[in-house]
């Protein structure tokens, strides 16, 4: 096992123990805490795999935004301070849904390791650098991009409509 | 790495300080201390009193604009290059997202009453 | 300059139309000077270009909207400026700006219930109909013709329709919509057929192989086409809607039921004229149809008790005059006699339309019975009106005398020199026209200016007026002009029409037979009183009246069949192929009922399930694989 | 050199955790956070698969290494888009959370079920939470009546 | 960026760095607050601390540094417990973390990364979580109305500030902070110079400070998310606030001051830089005792009236003087 490899399998464990916790975690905003951890360890593994600017998009837009608006969320909900008890689905929901989770996480593992699982790559942080991230989306991924615009102001009208509903009926 | 190291040292630094201060640091608690503080009185009601949609309203209209310019960064690297042509693009990108900005504005959302 | 002044043609009336239609409330009130300026910039442009057409010659290519590659053909949609477009754009810019100027106040005069709002829109779609016949005139290549041409049957729609408070009014404009429609499908396959067996629709690559084509294809093309002249320029039988088109509003009646857009299908024949030469079928049955109708349509003229329906049924009668000197050509350069007969028409037909609208605006009413006496209360319209109704009639030194007399001068021309059967059935049945024509015309002048004031309309009429606008007798000089001095062209005849000839002969006797009808209705008229149409047998008359009920024989042969087989098959859906669904419907109603127990509305729930179902199809296809 | 089993590996357990989130919270907020590390599963695949050579897999599988020559990077682009659509879904769906508090004083998926056949809609009573009795759960059941 | 297969010495210069941004980290920020102490006391006409360490009052700061850890820690019984406590870290750390990339000449930087301008700002977007984090945890009405406050306001203002960066980066044509510093040009005073004055502004207003101390305003909310704070940890609030002051100074010199640049910059390098961070860090503190406090409705619309469109403007300025350049 490399260096880089102990790094990211590192950042690799702290990122799903903290997934983990994020969705078993029985008081709200400290689920959403852990989510913050797992987001910040899951841009420590895309820089190990060489995606610099992916991970201070991570950053930015993850942590910096997106958690504070779960934040925000859950103090406008009036989030409790302690234990919540009714944050989880009753027991049988819960295994069902413990079984689904194991499924899906077999299912993918398996097959993708059992696809290309013992190859290695060597990550080269320059396909990560803001210029080269810059040619391929204004070269050959701008309709994409450019209808992202869209979806981002349809995104924006729909929820100022929907977060004013409530007022005017 | 440095950053690494970095944040090593200062989490380092925080747990030092804390741990120093947890030995220099008298401990008397006593339940008056521990009542929120409320200017003085006694607490009143619950914290929730005060809960405005609109303070979500102005972070998921950041939100929005952060992510856009996200682009804006590897955009900057590459407009020598590619020119007047990927200036209109992002023309084309921010002026979409500006119609969102005075469609909100035009609503009257960043009003802040 | 040819160049620049044909595009302005196109494009000026268009883009007075888009802003009409478009901009919103502020322009409202400018809507009037915006389309008269439009108008007459737009008439400037096409005087321009006659002018450059006559001193430079003919321009073959002007590039409007490049070329278009559709795989099979590349087609280069340009326009073109020679004789034919530039005298004909003449005459519709002259009839558009004369209507616009006439619409400001018949439609837009203060106090007409139009002024504030449908005026703007009415004003744009003439606008818009101008525009697209200028493109079909200019169309250098088919595909671009037939847009104009598609473009004139809608704004044609619109403002039939203008009234559409009117059930009449909205159901003549279906009407006109649905039987042009049915011509113009005919265009549009021999469109498809030219691009995909000459690999072109460029009009001077067509006309100059037109040669070199199978015989059956340009045959088979020519008759297409002849099927949407027949449609667009009322010809029999698809000229039924025509008389209802009278419908809209009189200054439309002026452009385009009489001046315009009827003409744009006599127009497409000279224009692809060797295209009919080498298709001799064709140009047969355009002359046998011209004869029925010009005949057919004047004897209903005679019939009519409504002024409008009069003027249009002699429209019809006047456009296949027009049909069948251009079907007499024997080579390229012999549509003269069409094309003049199509001008100096659009002249005086123009301002007869448009005195009729004057009258209807004195009397409240287009019913005849309603006027008379115009010659004491109005003599300058009157006088007008006698002009002309003589221009219409052939009466010498008129406009329409020239042109008339040159169709029947080739008529006979044909016929003398092995034109064969068809170009006698023209000379015999033009000249029975021509007296007819004499006959209806008498008797209109007779109707509406001779004798004494008649009571006005029972129920008031709508919109009885003391005096006329300067605004609508101002046009009927202009266009006096034209009706009058037209002929002059004779004297020195540009090339376009120096194949139209006149043979005295035939002159003297098209000339003598309306004059006969002329002196004798009037001599009726004057000494005993009497109605020239009342000598008609009453049912007879009834049958010309109706148009020869050929409405109701339509109705029979093809509106009834057509309901009928649609309730069989109606009946055939709901009884046999319904059964089937219905069936299934009640299946999955009773599985609705008992699937709705799994709906707990909760939705995790589902999440669940759908993620399970998810993960058995990812295992399933796992173990399979 | 990164062997690839530990990123694939990554995003399997991370989706299997978001699907365990996705499914057994009750809390619609909490519900949220494990769709966001469903995303960031398949964002680690996306950048995973920017790190393959040129040609992809069965280049990998020719004993190739070195560093993807595609001048797309597709994975990393695609990745970024993905942030983009997550912050733009997320913003959506909290503020439709925020009108359901608004309305009915409660974030629990499961006293929602008004599109439910089996559930007679609004009828079931604001339970209590957190031992207190909840009396703002007066006004959302107003307010349900308002709707009704 | 990452290559463990290093020797000792590599391993001793990343120690040696990393050390030594600590100590600035941390003596800078003390430096800045005794500035301001002393500058504040003589723009109001008075002295201000004089006595500790003998020399001016030296050494007030680190007495107090000293007092505070001593102080009795105080957290409410109704608080939760973890978040309240590592919340000042969520706070801190970010600028440690920030400064690491900011460079004092060519080659003296903590590290000199490829996109070392959208790290910095990735690096300050998680600040906002500290404040929130502070307030919620409190339990306390003032703390969550002023962790609300916090929240929304460095949420609006980190997007000015973003869009003014980015002017700079596009007039340089890279993210590397070393890269836009060395491609900087006098003239660029002029040219960058709306997008210097957001952000400038919306840096303060992402500090807290005066005149955007909203979240903090004592006449309305005690001391906001920080109300129920005691001892070190509030100490830590406030090594914070001058830590910040400390980098956005250094951010502002490197992107719009030219970073090292100056007479003899291959020698004074280091020196110009942080001459002109404490030029700036002494316009802050002096916007500071000039501008009264803003309201809350002003500080919204301000952000999104005025300083988004105004960055956006620049935007569009730099990026056509660019491309037609």
């Amino acid at each position: 096992m490399s260096g880089i490899e102990l790094i990211f399998a590192a950042f690799a464990l702290l990122a799903w123990g903290s997934g983990l916790l994020a969705v078993t975690s029985k008081q709200v905003v400290h689920a959403a805490l852990w989510l913050v951890v797992a987001l910040g360890s899951l841009a420590g593994v895309y820089l190990t795999l060489g995606a610099e600017v992916v991970a201070l998009v991570q950053l930015l837009v993850y942590v910096g935004a997106v958690v504070v608006l779960v934040l925000f969320a859950l103090m406008l909900t009036r989030a409790p301070i302690g234990i919540s008890h009714d944050l989880d689905a009753s027991r049988g929901r819960r295994l069902a849904a413990a079984l689904c989770g194991l499924g899906v996480a077999g299912l993918l593992g398996g097959t993708l390791v059992a696809a290309v699982g013992d190859h290695e790559v060597d990550p080269d942080t320059a396909t990560g650098s803001p210029s080269a991230l810059g040619e391929a989306i204004f070269g050959g991924w701008l309709l994409p991009f450019e209808v992202l615009s869209l979806l981002l102001l349809a995104a924006l009208v729909a929820a100022l409509t929907v977060s004013r509903g409530g007022g005017e009926r | 790495m440095v950053v690494g190291a970095v944040i090593a040292g200062g989490v380092l630094f925080f747990a030092a300080g804390v741990f120093a201060n947890r030995i220099l640091r008298p401990s008397v608690p006593t339940p008056e201390k521990m009542t929120t503080y409320e200017s003085g009185v006694d607490p009143v009601g619950h914290g929730w009193s005060q809960s405005q949609v609109r303070y979500y309203l102005y972070a998921y209209l950041y939100v929005v604009f952060a992510v856009d310019a996200v682009y804006l960064f590897p955009w900057a690297t590459v407009l020598r290059q590619f020119g007047w042509a990927t200036l209109g693009e992002m023309g084309v990108f921010l002026g979409i997202l500006a119609v969102g900005l005075v469609h909100a504005w035009r609503r009257g959302a960043l009003r802040w009453s | 300059m040819t160049t620049t002044a044909a595009l302005l043609t196109v494009i000026i009336p268009a883009v007075v139309s888009v802003l009409g239609l478009f901009t919103g409330s502020r322009w409202r009130p400018w809507a009037r000077e915006w389309a008269v300026l439009g108008s007459l910039t737009c008439l400037g442009a096409a005087v321009l270009e006659v002018y450059g057409v006559l001193a430079d010659g003919p321009v073959r290519q002007i590039t409007l909207l490049g070329e278009v590659d559709t795989g099979i053909a590349v087609l280069s949609l340009d326009l073109r400026a020679d004789e034919l477009s530039a005298f004909v754009a003449v005459a519709v810019a002259l009839v558009a700006c004369c209507v616009q100027i006439y619409s400001t106040a018949y439609l837009g005069g203060e106090g007409t219930p139009d002024e504030p709002l449908r005026y703007p829109a009415f004003a744009a779609t003439v606008s818009l109909f101008t525009s697209a016949m200028m493109l079909v005139i200019h169309a250098e290549d088919l595909v671009l013709l037939l847009m104009g041409w598609e473009i004139m049957g809608i704004s044609s729609y619109l403002l039939i329709g203008h009234h559409s408070e009117r059930d009449s009014a909205r159901a003549a404009a279906v009407k006109a919509f649905l039987v042009t429609r049915f011509g113009d499908l005919g265009v549009t396959i021999a469109v498809v057929m030219l691009i995909v067996t000459a690999r072109t629709t460029a009009i001077r690559d067509l006309l100059a192989r037109a040669e070199e084509l199978p015989q059956s294809t340009v045959t088979a093309v020519a008759l297409l086409l002849l099927m949407g002249v027949a449609g667009k320029s009322a010809q029999f039988p698809l000229h039924t809607w025509l008389p209802d088109a009278m419908e809209g509003p009189t200054p439309v009646s002026a452009l385009i039921h009489a001046a315009t857009m009827v003409a744009a299908g006599v127009f497409l024949v000279a224009r692809l004229l060797p295209l009919f030469l080498a298709a001799d079928a064709a140009l047969t049955v355009a002359a046998v149809i011209a004869s029925i109708t010009m005949l057919g349509a004047a004897l209903a003229a005679l019939a009519q008790d409504d002024l409008k329906r009069v003027l249009a049924w002699s429209t019809i009668s006047q456009v296949a005059y027009m049909l069948a000197g251009v079907s007499m050509a024997q080579a390229a350069t012999d549509a003269g006699p069409g094309v003049f007969h199509l001008l100096s028409h659009a002249a005086f037909k123009a301002m007869l339309f448009l005195i009729a609208g004057c009258v209807t605006h004195l009397v409240g009413s287009t019913l005849m019975v309603h006027m008379g006496g115009l010659q004491r209360t109005n003599l300058k319209l009157s006088v007008l009106f006698g002009i002309g109704l003589a221009a219409l009639a052939g009466v010498p030194p008129l406009s329409g005398f020239w042109s008339k007399e040159t169709v029947l001068t080739a008529a006979e021309h044909s016929a003398m020199h092995g034109g064969g059967w068809a170009a006698w059935l023209v000379l015999v049945s033009g000249m029975l026209t021509a007296l007819v024509t004499g006959i209806y015309a008498a008797r209109a002048y007779g109707l509406v200016c001779l004798g004494d004031r008649r009571p006005p309309p029972a129920d008031g009429g709508h919109g009885v007026h003391d005096h006329l606008p300067s605004a609508m007798t101002g046009v009927l000089y202009v266009l006096a002009v034209p009706t009058v001095l037209l002929g002059l062209l004779m004297v020195h005849p540009p090339e376009l029409l120096e194949s139209a000839e006149i043979a005295l002969p035939t002159a003297a006797l098209g000339t003598l037979l309306p004059l006969a009808g002329i002196a004798w209705v009037l001599h009726l008229q004057v000494r005993c009183h009497r109605d020239v149409a009342d000598l008609l047998p009453g049912a007879f008359r009834a049958f010309l009246r109706s148009g020869y009920r050929l409405d109701d024989v339509q109705d029979a042969l093809v509106v009834r069949p057509v309901k009928a087989l649609a309730r069989v098959v109606a009946a055939g859906d709901r009884d046999v192929v319904d059964a089937g669904p219905r069936g299934t419907a009640s299946l999955a109603q009773a599985g609705g009922i008992a699937l709705r127990r799994a709906q707990t509305g909760l939705a995790t729930g589902y999440v669940t399930w759908l993620v399970a179902g998810a993960l058995a199809v990812g295992i399933a296809g796992v173990v399979l694989a | 050199m990164i062997h690839l089993a530990g990123p694939l590996l990554l995003a399997a357990a991370l989706a299997g955790t978001g699907i365990y989130g996705l499914l057994a919270r009750r809390n619609a907020i909490m519900v949220l956070i494990g769709a966001e590390l469903l995303m960031n599963a398949a964002n680690v695949l996306l950048v995973t698969a920017s790190t393959l050579p040129a040609g992809g897999l069965s280049a990998l599988a020719r004993g190739a290494s070195g560093p993807s020559g595609d001048p797309l990077i597709p994975g990393q682009v695609m990745a970024v888009f993905v942030v983009t659509i997550a912050a733009a879904e997320i913003g959506l769906a909290l503020a439709v959370i925020l009108l359901l508090f608004r309305r009915r004083s409660t974030s629990d998926l499961t006293l929602v079920t008004d599109l439910g056949e089996a559930s007679e809609s609004g009828s079931t009573p604001p339970r209590q939470r957190d031992g207190e009795p909840v009396t703002a759960a007066a006004v959302g059941g107003q307010s349900l009546q308002e709707e009704r | 960026m990452i290559d463990l297969g290093m020797d000792l010495g590599e391993i001793v210069e990343v120690v040696v760095r990393a050390a030594s941004i600590i100590v600035a980290f941390i003596a800078l920020p003390l430096l800045l607050g005794q500035t301001e102490h002393k500058v504040m006391a003589h723009m109001q006409g008075r002295l201000g601390p004089m006595y500790p360490g003998g020399f001016h009052g030296w050494a007030q700061l680190v007495a107090d540094g000293a007092k505070f850890a001593q102080k009795e820690e105080i957290i409410p019984a109704a608080a939760d417990r973890s978040i309240f406590r590592i919340a000042p870290a969520v706070s801190l750390l970010p600028y440690a973390v920030a400064l690491t990339a900011v460079p004092l000449s060519a080659d003296l930087v903590g590290a000199d990364l490829d996109c070392g301008l959208l790290f910095v700002l990735a690096a300050m977007s998680v600040g906002v979580l500290g404040p929130l984090m502070a307030g919620w945890s409190s339990a306390n009405k003032y703390a969550l109305l002023g962790g609300l406050r916090a929240g929304a306001q460095l949420l609006a203002y980190e997007l000015p500030m973003v869009l003014a960066a980015a002017s700079v980066a596009m007039a340089a044509g890279t993210l590397s902070l070393t890269g836009i510093a060395q491609a900087w040009e006098p003239w660029w005073l002029l040219w960058q110079a709306p997008a210097a004055l957001v952000f400038l502004t919306a840096g303060l207003a992402e500090l807290q400070r005066p005149p955007f101390d909203l979240p903090i305003a004592d006449s309305e909310l005690v001391v906001g998310p920080y109300t129920e704070y005691a001892g070190l940890r509030f100490a830590f609030f406030l090594l914070a606030e001058y830590a910040g002051a400390v980098v956005l100074s250094a951010l502002f010199t490197v992107l719009f001051l030219g970073g090292w640049q100056g007479p003899f910059d291959d020698v004074l390098g280091p020196v110009w830089t942080l001459l002109k961070t404490g030029l700036m860090g002494i316009v802050i503190i002096w916007l500071r005792v000039s501008w009264p406090r803003t309201r809350e409705d002003q500080l919204q619309r301000l952000a999104w009236t005025l300083l988004v469109p105004l960055s956006l403007a620049q935007l569009v300025l730099t990026a056509v003087v660019v491309v037609a350049v």
